[in-house]
């Protein structure tokens, strides 16, 4: 498979049976299925399924999953797809393609906060052929689709009303969502009715709520838990070089400086491009995140196809030129307030950050707001002169990601607008063969590097130790910790 | 911080004109009960107030932060659209007061609302929290109310110098480090340069009693030991001035022997006022346990009214505050009453 | 009969008696030395505060004498800059709180009551949990300083609203408030004038433990994240960080958690000192 | 029941009871060593009273202490011998000490609120004096019903049970003496044990005492400074000045023949019920001395009028210089006499016949000192008027509303019913414009010259304050300062003194030089001198007459001593329980008291004169009811001894209150049977 996969080079067969606790940091949160969350990776693909999965080095090929096969037109203004027809709700009742097309509707809405509901919402019709075939129309291109069904869960109808409170969680994965006890634990158990049965292992997993990033490790030196996740990466560091232990990462946040292009000094590009240039992500990266980084300049990885190698360290760190490019601004000495929110790694990111920038001869001020503060600035497009983001959307596809990072979007919290990004945006929407798709994304990739109004600081994967007796576990940059096929050895 | 101490009222006995009250335990112990509720009534109306008051407060001051339950649900990276839907959705789009009168009535129902983020009963999240910060803060009720009437009391004894010194150093220690700095001090201490103990987790009490001790130790003894000097220092000051008072000079000049004088006159003397502080203290512990539970990384009511702040849950803080407060209240009240059972010359009605 | 009077005099020298005792010696010489590093931290370390270097969560050692922080900072460097924060936040923070309080607990003498109004309004900040008021109020207003200062001021209020409430209405039995009354002086000049005076011992002891509780508050919000805003540090801010380092580098801890006992220790000695003064016979 | 329950073999027949040989007591504080007491000896010999006089300060107190072996820290006995049955006590172990406290020697202390565990029941504190000497549960508790019995407490089975807070101050203190009685001691060490009492349960307290030692033969040490009280009780006495015994012997002796000349001032300087006013009293002059800092020779040279060289310089010793009489003095030992006091002058003063408006009146005032809805009305009714140059004097007991009374007067107790006139103006609503002219017309003394200046403002803030409502400010206030310090005889130059640095007499003066600032027509005294030691008290007397005189002030002078109140007064008004009971000139009140409380008032007061011993006194039973719930009819019917508690026919006096009417010789009083025992009080 294309997901990495830990420990399936260990010799041993896999052990069948058996309980594994994992020692996560943030609570689930079952009602918001349709948002990509962070708090959510540990356990919900081995609760809920998608049609697809998309194998971020490989977009253009998906493997099937719930779907078993599908056509797109040649027009690319609809799609045929068949679902398999051995799948059953955790209620028991036959998935069918009713229940793909509620989901899907469901995933439109604006309550589902979904990142990647311009998807449906730009569905022209959805029809049910048969239980086990949909089609799909739309009204132009759809370059974000299979992220979309790769994304999106299928839920059931049935018991939709008990994922708000968490009461009925009901997915068609390996595993059935039990005993929750909000902020403390919940438990998943195996699904013995599971289309793909034989290659579940474990019976059960204890989910154990631990904020604390000591309580995390310890709850896995002292062998309570066989995996955790939520562990800062200097922790995760110390866990280096000891074979008890495998250290890995799941997802990929991305981490960037916004800049507000409609107010000074960053209504000046050679400001932007200073402050890029400013960055030191090297020590970010060593400091902050224990060298588990991915140090970029761009939000699409170096791995990403038809992608110019160089361009992903385009502004390597080098304050003498961003101090000169201040200077040709005469921008020096302007104050700079920085909003960010309280996480501990943005909070250590700002303070190397405001030191490059002083570094550079500007004058950074923080602005420490909290999450929800820090969100309804966003939403208000109110964030200030400058602010730290992170969004957590590693292994989407650059098209996709166009419309849904917020910094990316064409109302972006920088407030970047230009007739010219509208330009090459649409022509990387519109791109179908192959060539044309990769000149799209040069000729944008040159221009996000050159008006940088968000500069990329660096992405980075959530550190997931797990005792070395655990094998099997599937992890990717999309994020998910799936489990069906782990397995604990004696 | 005091009580006002009810002033003793001085009956006249003897004499026709007075109306003696007739005695008797029936009598008396009816007499105490009437004058608890006139008490109670008594007080009704400033009760009332503060919690009304603190309703207000509870309701209004989350409010008044930027983002709502709405922006937390909407996810990362929502949009206007989006938020507002959810508003809608939640009722956050009504007017304050009605939101207001809304949770009021609910309340009066004996309805705690709904968490706008976990879409839970309030009471359930509260309940599935409590054990943890009950076990926490009945065990460091335990520690403070052991060492803090022990030291009070070896402090309030006639000692040697040296006995006292030391006394005195844990108590001007203590009285100055709070639990937050005790606990990192523990962990560093008991944890880290001499791993006894777990420094952070828990572990319920019905699950492994054993284990669950462990967890607790730590966080217990920092949440303790500071509340233990104030109540130590009280009781020696309480005890030191009651041993100045004239009846224990005619106790000695009864040829009582300094060990009876302790227990029998002054220690007696000074319980009211031990009580009074205990009663205090044990609602500074419940504030404390806040921020030793974030140290030690348990999972009890303070994280939750952290969280939910954090998550402008707003539900779920304002039930969080208005248990607070009402605990304050009711350990007020308690101890008065407490203080009126102990000391004859109080009454309550006074 | 007759006993020994209490031996008063109002100036400021009566509170300087307490540096007379061996307590109050020390306290005194801890605060200043602590208090003086703090305010010329600038000046000894011209570099600042936000000196990032490579070398990350160093022990201690002899260049750094608390090791350094998580991006390469000299700890003891940044303990005095976090003093000097906290220090500036508490002695504007502490007398503040006093003035404000003690007016507050005032009012009741003037105006009944308002007095009682204010005092019920006091009871429900008490009840209150402190920190989570503190949360509160700086996520109303922000964060930062002023804010901080806001919120340690507004949970500070009741204790001294009903201090010098409770020193007042013990003194207002004293005889001579009724002697002042009897020679026909309004009710807020025997306030001001004569009440007030009497009721000072008390606040001014109270502060001293005030400002360590101050100290703390700061600290309990930044363990919240929401106390002073980096890279300007302060003690809680550094433990707050320093946590999240424990056991990859336990020292980095202490460096702050020294400065803060110290500092606990003197003002606990100082309250000490004043007690005995004032109470002395 | 004697000794025979003893260790018999302890007691030798040629040894007094207790004999107190050159005992020395010192106080290291961080002011210096203060020496409390310095070399005294004295001797009691069983079933004797001793009585130890001496004003505040000279060491009584510590005295007694010492004989327990019970000196608060610092407090250190630095040679002497306190031999009981001849053992020295003072080398006795702690333990040996704990079996002699409270079975050999007991002690009752003087302020009987708390001398009592407030927390324990009142049996349960007689009850533990048995018990720690061994007596079994049961039986120490059928002993306390006995005790109690004995003491005179009613209902014992149920008193029992009560707790202290639930007695009156005369019944605590016969649970005190209960106590010291219970494992029959032979020696009870008294300390002041009613000073804190009114003179009519003063009087049930020195009866009791008395009739203890009839009965059980106890020696009896009484402390006190009230010279009448030896008189009425002791056999031989002490006089005690700055730590050392002065004068020693027989009482009968001293008092008639009083070798030091501080006895024989002590004596003079008390008014006396039985002498009329006109006389200024001899104060002695200046104050008791600081036991840290006695002056040379004899400490009492610097106050003696008739003090010579040696006495500044070498200190005299205690000398038999009479008959079984000592004394320490220099003048007498060499056949002096002592009793040349600087004659008083003979005042001139008549009570004006035809008195000028009255500056106050009060009409039937009440005054509710509890809630509204259940009032307690503790003025009940009041009607009385002082004139320029006049003093009403108010007697009565602790508690039955003579301050409530002045405070209403000045308006800090609202008005519940009647009528307050001032100066001719209706102050009752005490409106802004009421208060003024009250405060200009009348002012305050107060009782506690130590509570009632601001410790933290100096003596010249205080009477500045006071100028400033008069209008006096700035520089023209300060000379007027001066001047009234001068004028209550002090020096002028202490404007910048705080109070802690003047004695007691001298903040009384202040207190006055205060009232005096607004220039007011009349003062109200609140019990202006009972704080004060015997001495001082005269001079204070002496200034507030001579101001009288030159200002012309009127007075309501308040006060539960009879004797001081005669002194003073033009006119007096008896209070009972809220009310007046009788009123008239002093020379009828005193002459004829036609209310039986009176009466008992007046006999209850203890002369300071053996020859007053053989009177019969009418010693009322029980306490004062609780203004809180009042009898029915007559409020004294309670304790009276004319009334149906004694004379059962009598039930007018439990339905109908008496008027306060003109009684058949033309005296004032509410009575139904006036002048019954107008001759049984008087001598
Ligand atoms: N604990 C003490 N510390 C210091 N000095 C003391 C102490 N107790 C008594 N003294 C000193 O001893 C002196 C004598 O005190 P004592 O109590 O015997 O006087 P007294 O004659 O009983 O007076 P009073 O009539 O006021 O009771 C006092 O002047 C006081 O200064
Ligand atoms: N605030 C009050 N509440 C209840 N009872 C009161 C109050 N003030 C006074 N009294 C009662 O009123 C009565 C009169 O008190 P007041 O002080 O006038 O007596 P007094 O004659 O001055 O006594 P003393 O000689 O002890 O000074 C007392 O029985 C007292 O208990
Ligand atoms: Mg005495
Ligand atoms: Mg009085």
């Amino acid at each position: 498979s294309s997901a990495r996969d830990l420990g399936s080079s260990a010799t041993s067969t896999p052990v069948k049976g058996g309980s594994v606790t994992f020692a996560v940091a943030l609570d689930a949160i079952p009602g918001s299925v349709f948002q990509t969350l962070e708090t959510n990776y540990p356990w919900f693909n081995n609760v809920f399924e998608s049609l697809l999965t998309v194998d971020p080095k490989d977009p253009d090929h998906p493997k099937p999953l719930l779907a078993s096969s599908w056509k797109v037109s040649e027009d690319n203004l609809s799609i045929d797809i068949t679902l398999r027809d051995d799948v059953t709700f955790h209620t028991g009742r036959k998935m069918t393609a009713d229940d793909v097309k509620y989901s899907f509707e469901q995933a439109a809405k604006p309550t589902s906060g979904s990142q990647l509901s311009f998807v449906p919402k730009a569905f022209q019709a959805m029809t049910v052929v048969s239980p086990t075939e949909l089609k799909i129309s739309f009204t132009g291109p759809q370059p974000s689709l299979f992220d979309f069904f790769n994304q999106t869960p299928i839920i059931d109808e049935k018991t939709a009303s008990g994922l708000a409170d968490g009461t009925r969680v009901t997915g068609t994965g390996p595993f059935m969502f039990t005993d929750w006890k909000p902020g403390a634990s919940f438990t998943l158990k195996k699904y013995e009715r599971y289309w793909n049965a034989k290659a579940v292992n474990l019976d059960s997993i204890q989910y154990v709520v631990t904020t604390d990033a000591t309580a995390l490790l310890s709850a896995l030196r002292s062998g309570r838990a066989q995996i955790a996740m939520g562990i800062t990466a200097t922790d995760a560091k110390s866990f280096d070089g000891n074979n008890q232990y495998q250290v890995t990462g799941s997802g990929g946040t991305f981490y960037t400086f916004g800049m507000n292009t409609s107010v000074a000094p960053f209504n000046n590009p050679k400001v932007r491009q200073a402050v890029a240039y400013a960055l030191d992500r090297d020590r970010i990266n060593s400091q902050v995140l224990a060298k588990t980084g991915y140090v970029s300049d761009l939000y699409w990885g170096a791995a990403t196809p038809g992608l110019n190698g160089d361009d992903v360290t385009h502004y390597s760190y080098d304050p003498d030129k961003a101090k000169q490019l201040i200077q040709e601004a005469g921008a020096a000495g302007a104050t700079v307030p920085i909003t960010f929110h309280g996480n501990p790694v943005v909070k250590a990111m700002f303070e190397i950050v405001a030191n490059n920038l002083t570094e550079i001869g500007l004058a950074p001020q923080a602005n420490n707001v909290d999450q929800p503060t820090f969100q309804a600035q966003q939403i208000a497009a109110d964030l200030g002169t400058a602010w730290l983001q992170n969004n957590g959307q590693g292994g989407l596809s650059p098209a996709t990601l166009l419309n849904s990072l917020p910094v990316l979007r064409k109302t972006n919290p920088s407030k970047f607008v230009s007739p010219e990004y509208d330009k090459r945006r649409q022509s990387m929407f519109t791109a179908t063969s192959e060539s044309d798709k990769k000149a799209a994304l040069q000729k944008m990739t040159d221009y996000v590097l050159d008006q940088v109004w968000a500069a990329p600081i660096i992405q980075a994967p959530s550190p997931v130790v797990a005792s070395s007796a655990l094998h099997g576990l599937q992890l990717s940059p999309r994020g998910p910790v799936v489990l069906t096929e782990a397995y604990l050895s004696k | 911080m005091g009580l006002a101490l009810g002033c003793p009222t001085h009956q006249v006995a003897e004499g026709t004109g007075a109306s003696a009250p007739s005695s008797g335990p029936l009598v008396l112990a009816e007499r105490t009960e009437s004058f608890v509720l006139q008490f109670l009534t008594r007080k009704i109306p400033s009760v009332l107030f503060v919690l009304v008051v603190s309703s207000i407060v509870a309701f209004i001051l989350p409010r008044l932060a930027p983002g709502d339950p709405a922006v937390v649900l909407a996810g990362p990276d929502p949009s206007p659209a989006t938020v507002e839907a959810i508003r809608q959705q939640l009722g956050l789009n009504l007017p304050l007061w009605q939101q207001y009168l809304d949770w009021m009535g609910g309340l009066l129902k004996g309805d705690l609302g709904q968490s706008y983020v976990l879409h839970r009963p309030v009471g359930e999240l509260i309940a599935g929290r409590l054990e943890s910060t009950l076990e926490l803060a009945a065990l460091a009720a335990l520690i403070m109310i052991a060492v803090g009437l022990g030291l009070g009391m070896l402090g309030g004894s006639p000692r040697s110098r040296w006995a006292r010194s030391i006394i005195d150093v844990f108590n001007t220690t203590f009285l100055a480090v709070p639990p937050f700095l005790t606990g990192l001090l523990l962990i560093l201490l008991l944890g880290i340069v001499i791993p006894l103990l777990p420094v952070s987790g828990e572990m319920g009490f019905f699950e492994d009693p054993g284990i669950s001790i462990q967890f607790l130790i730590l966080p217990a003894t920092a949440l303790a030991l500071p509340q233990a000097a104030v109540v130590a220092r009280l009781l020696q000051t309480s005890m030191l001035q009651i041993r100045s008072e004239d009846f224990v000079d005619l106790a000695t000049a009864k040829g009582v022997s300094p060990f009876r004088i302790t227990h029998k006159h002054v220690l007696r003397n000074s319980f009211g006022n031990a009580v009074v502080v205990i009663g205090l203290r044990i609602g500074e512990l419940l504030a404390g346990a806040i921020v030793v539970e974030s140290i030690f990384a348990r999972n009890g009511l303070g994280s939750l009214a952290v969280s939910s702040v954090q998550s402008r849950d707003y539900l779920v803080i304002q039930v969080l505050i208005m248990s607070a407060v009402f605990i304050a209240v009711v350990i007020q009240l308690l101890s008065e009453i407490v203080l009126a059972a102990l000391d004859p010359r109080i009454r309550l009605g006074a | 009969m007759a006993r020994e009077p209490r031996r008063f005099n109002l100036t400021a020298s009566r509170y300087l008696q307490a540096f007379r005792q061996p307590k109050g010696i020390f306290a005194a010489t801890v605060i200043v030395v602590l208090t003086t590093a703090a305010f010329l931290a600038p000046a000894v370390f011209p570099g600042g505060y936000d000196q990032q270097g490579r070398d990350a969560l160093l022990p201690m050692s002899p260049e750094h004498l608390f090791g350094t922080d998580e991006l390469g900072r000299d700890i003891l460097v940044r303990s005095l800059f976090g003093l000097r924060t906290d220090l500036t936040l508490v002695y504007i923070a502490a007398p503040i709180t006093m003035a404000v309080g003690t007016l507050l607990g005032l009012i009741g003498f003037v105006s009944k009551t308002t007095g009682t109004l204010i005092q019920r309004i006091l009871d429900v900040i008490v009840g209150f949990p402190g920190l989570v008021l503190g949360i509160c109020v700086v996520l109303v207003l922000g964060t930062g300083f002023p804010a901080l200062l806001i919120s340690i001021v507004v949970i500070g209020l009741p204790t001294f609203g009903r201090l010098a409430r409770a020193a007042l209405l013990s003194q207002q039995q004293r005889e001579y408030v009724t002697a002042a009354r009897t020679l026909g002086i309004s009710r807020s000049t025997i306030v001001v004038r004569h009440l007030l005076p009497n009721a000072v011992d008390a606040i001014i002891v109270q502060g001293a433990v005030f400002i360590v509780h101050a100290v703390f508050l700061e600290a309990s919000l930044s363990i919240v994240g929401l106390g002073i805003q980096p890279p300007q540090p302060s003690l809680g801010a550094l433990l707050n960080t320093g946590m999240r380092y424990i056991t990859q580098s336990p020292t980095y801890i202490l460096g702050p958690i020294i400065i803060l006992l110290l500092l606990a220790f003197a003002f606990s000695l100082l309250t000490d000192a004043l007690n005995e003064t004032v109470n002395r016979k | 029941m004697t000794s025979d329950t003893r260790d018999s073999a302890s007691v030798r027949e040629d040894q007094p009871l207790l004999r107190v040989e050159g005992l020395q007591v010192s106080f290291p504080t961080s002011h210096g060593v203060v020496r409390a007491v310095n070399d005294i000896s004295f001797e009691i010999g069983a079933g004797r009273i001793l009585g130890v006089v001496g004003e505040s300060g000279s060491g009584k107190s510590v005295t007694a202490r010492s004989i327990m072996r019970m000196l608060r820290a610092p407090g250190q006995v630095d040679g002497g011998k306190i031999m009981l049955h001849g053992r020295d006590l003072l080398n006795e172990t702690e333990a040996t000490m704990r079996d002699v406290r409270g079975k050999r020697i007991a002690m009752v202390f003087q302020d009987p609120q708390a001398a009592l565990n407030p927390m324990m029941r009142v049996g349960d504190q007689i009850a533990e004096t048995l018990i720690v000497h061994g007596t079994r549960k049961h039986e120490a508790r059928q002993r306390a019903l006995e005790l109690l019995h004995k003491v005179g407490i009613p209902d014992v089975e149920r008193t029992i049970e009560q707790y202290p807070h639930e007695f009156s101050g005369g019944m605590r203190q016969r649970v005190v003496i209960a106590i010291a009685l219970a494992n029959e001691a032979e020696l009870l060490i008294a300390d002041e044990p009613t000073t804190a009492l009114d003179v009519t349960i003063q009087a049930q307290i020195l009866k009791l005492l008395v009739d203890l030692r009839k009965d059980l033969g106890v020696a009896i040490i009484m402390i006190t400074h009230d010279m009448g009280v030896v008189a009425e009780l002791c056999d031989e006495m002490i006089v005690m000045y700055g730590g050392r015994v002065v004068e020693s012997g027989p009482v009968r002796t001293v008092f008639n023949n009083p070798q030091h000349p501080y006895t024989n001032a002590l004596l003079r300087a008390v008014p006396r019920i039985d002498t009329p006013a006109g006389h200024a009293l001899p104060a002695i002059p200046g104050s008791p001395p600081d036991p840290a800092r006695l002056p040379g020779g004899c400490s009492f040279h610097p106050r003696c009028p008739v003090a010579v060289e040696k006495c500044r310089t070498d200190r005299p010793p205690l000398e038999v210089l009479a008959p079984s009489q000592r004394a320490a003095c220099w003048v007498s030992a060499s056949g002096g006499d002592v009793e040349a006091l600087p004659m008083p002058v003979v005042r001139t003063r008549t009570t004006p016949e035809e008195p000028g408006k009255p500056i106050l009146q009060v009409e039937n005032v009440r005054t509710n000192v509890g809630k509204p809805r259940h009032p307690i009305w503790a003025v009940n009714g009041i009607s009385l008027e002082v004139r320029a140059g006049e003093t009403l004097g108010v007697v009565g007991e602790s508690g039955c509303g003579k301050s409530t009374l002045s405070r209403t007067i000045v308006g800090i107790n609202p008005v519940g019913e009647g009528r307050i006139t001032v100066a001719g103006r209706d102050v009752t609503r005490m409106g802004k414009e009421d208060l003024r002219t009250v405060t200009s017309t009348i002012q305050y003394v107060f009782q506690d010259p130590y509570a009632s200046l601001n410790p933290r403002r100096t003596i010249g803030q205080s009477l500045e304050e006071a100028l400033s409502v008069a209008g006096v400010k700035g520089h023209a206030a300060r000379t007027r300062s001066r001047e009234l310090l001068e004028r209550v005889g002090l020096n002028g130059d202490h404007l910048d003194r705080y109070p802690y640095a003047f004695s007691g007499g001298q903040r009384q003066r202040v207190g006055i030089a205060r009232a005096l600032a607004a220039n007011p027509k009349m003062l109200i005294c609140d019990e202006p001198v009972s704080a004060l030691d015997v001495s001082i008290q005269a001079q204070i007397i002496n200034l507030l007459e001579d101001l009288r005189d030159d200002l012309g002030l009127g007075y309501l002078f308040i006060a539960h001593d009879l004797s001081v109140v005669r002194h003073l007064s033009d006119r007096v008004a008896v209070m009972y329980l809220g009310r007046v009971v009788e009123m008239g000139t002093a020379e009828e009140v005193y002459g004829a008291p036609q209310h039986p409380y009176t009466a008992a008032l007046l006999s209850s007061t203890p002369e300071p004169d053996v020859d007053a011993r053989k009177r019969e006194r009418i010693v009322l039973a029980g306490d004062m009811p609780s203004p809180a719930n009042p009898p029915s009819g007559c409020p004294f019917r309670t304790r009276c001894p004319i009334g149906p508690l004694f004379n059962k026919d009598r039930e007018i006096c439990a339905t109908t209150p008496p008027p306060l009417a003109v009684t058949s010789n033309g005296q004032i009083a509410a009575c139904h049977f006036a002048g019954e025992l107008a001759a049984a009080a008087t001598v």
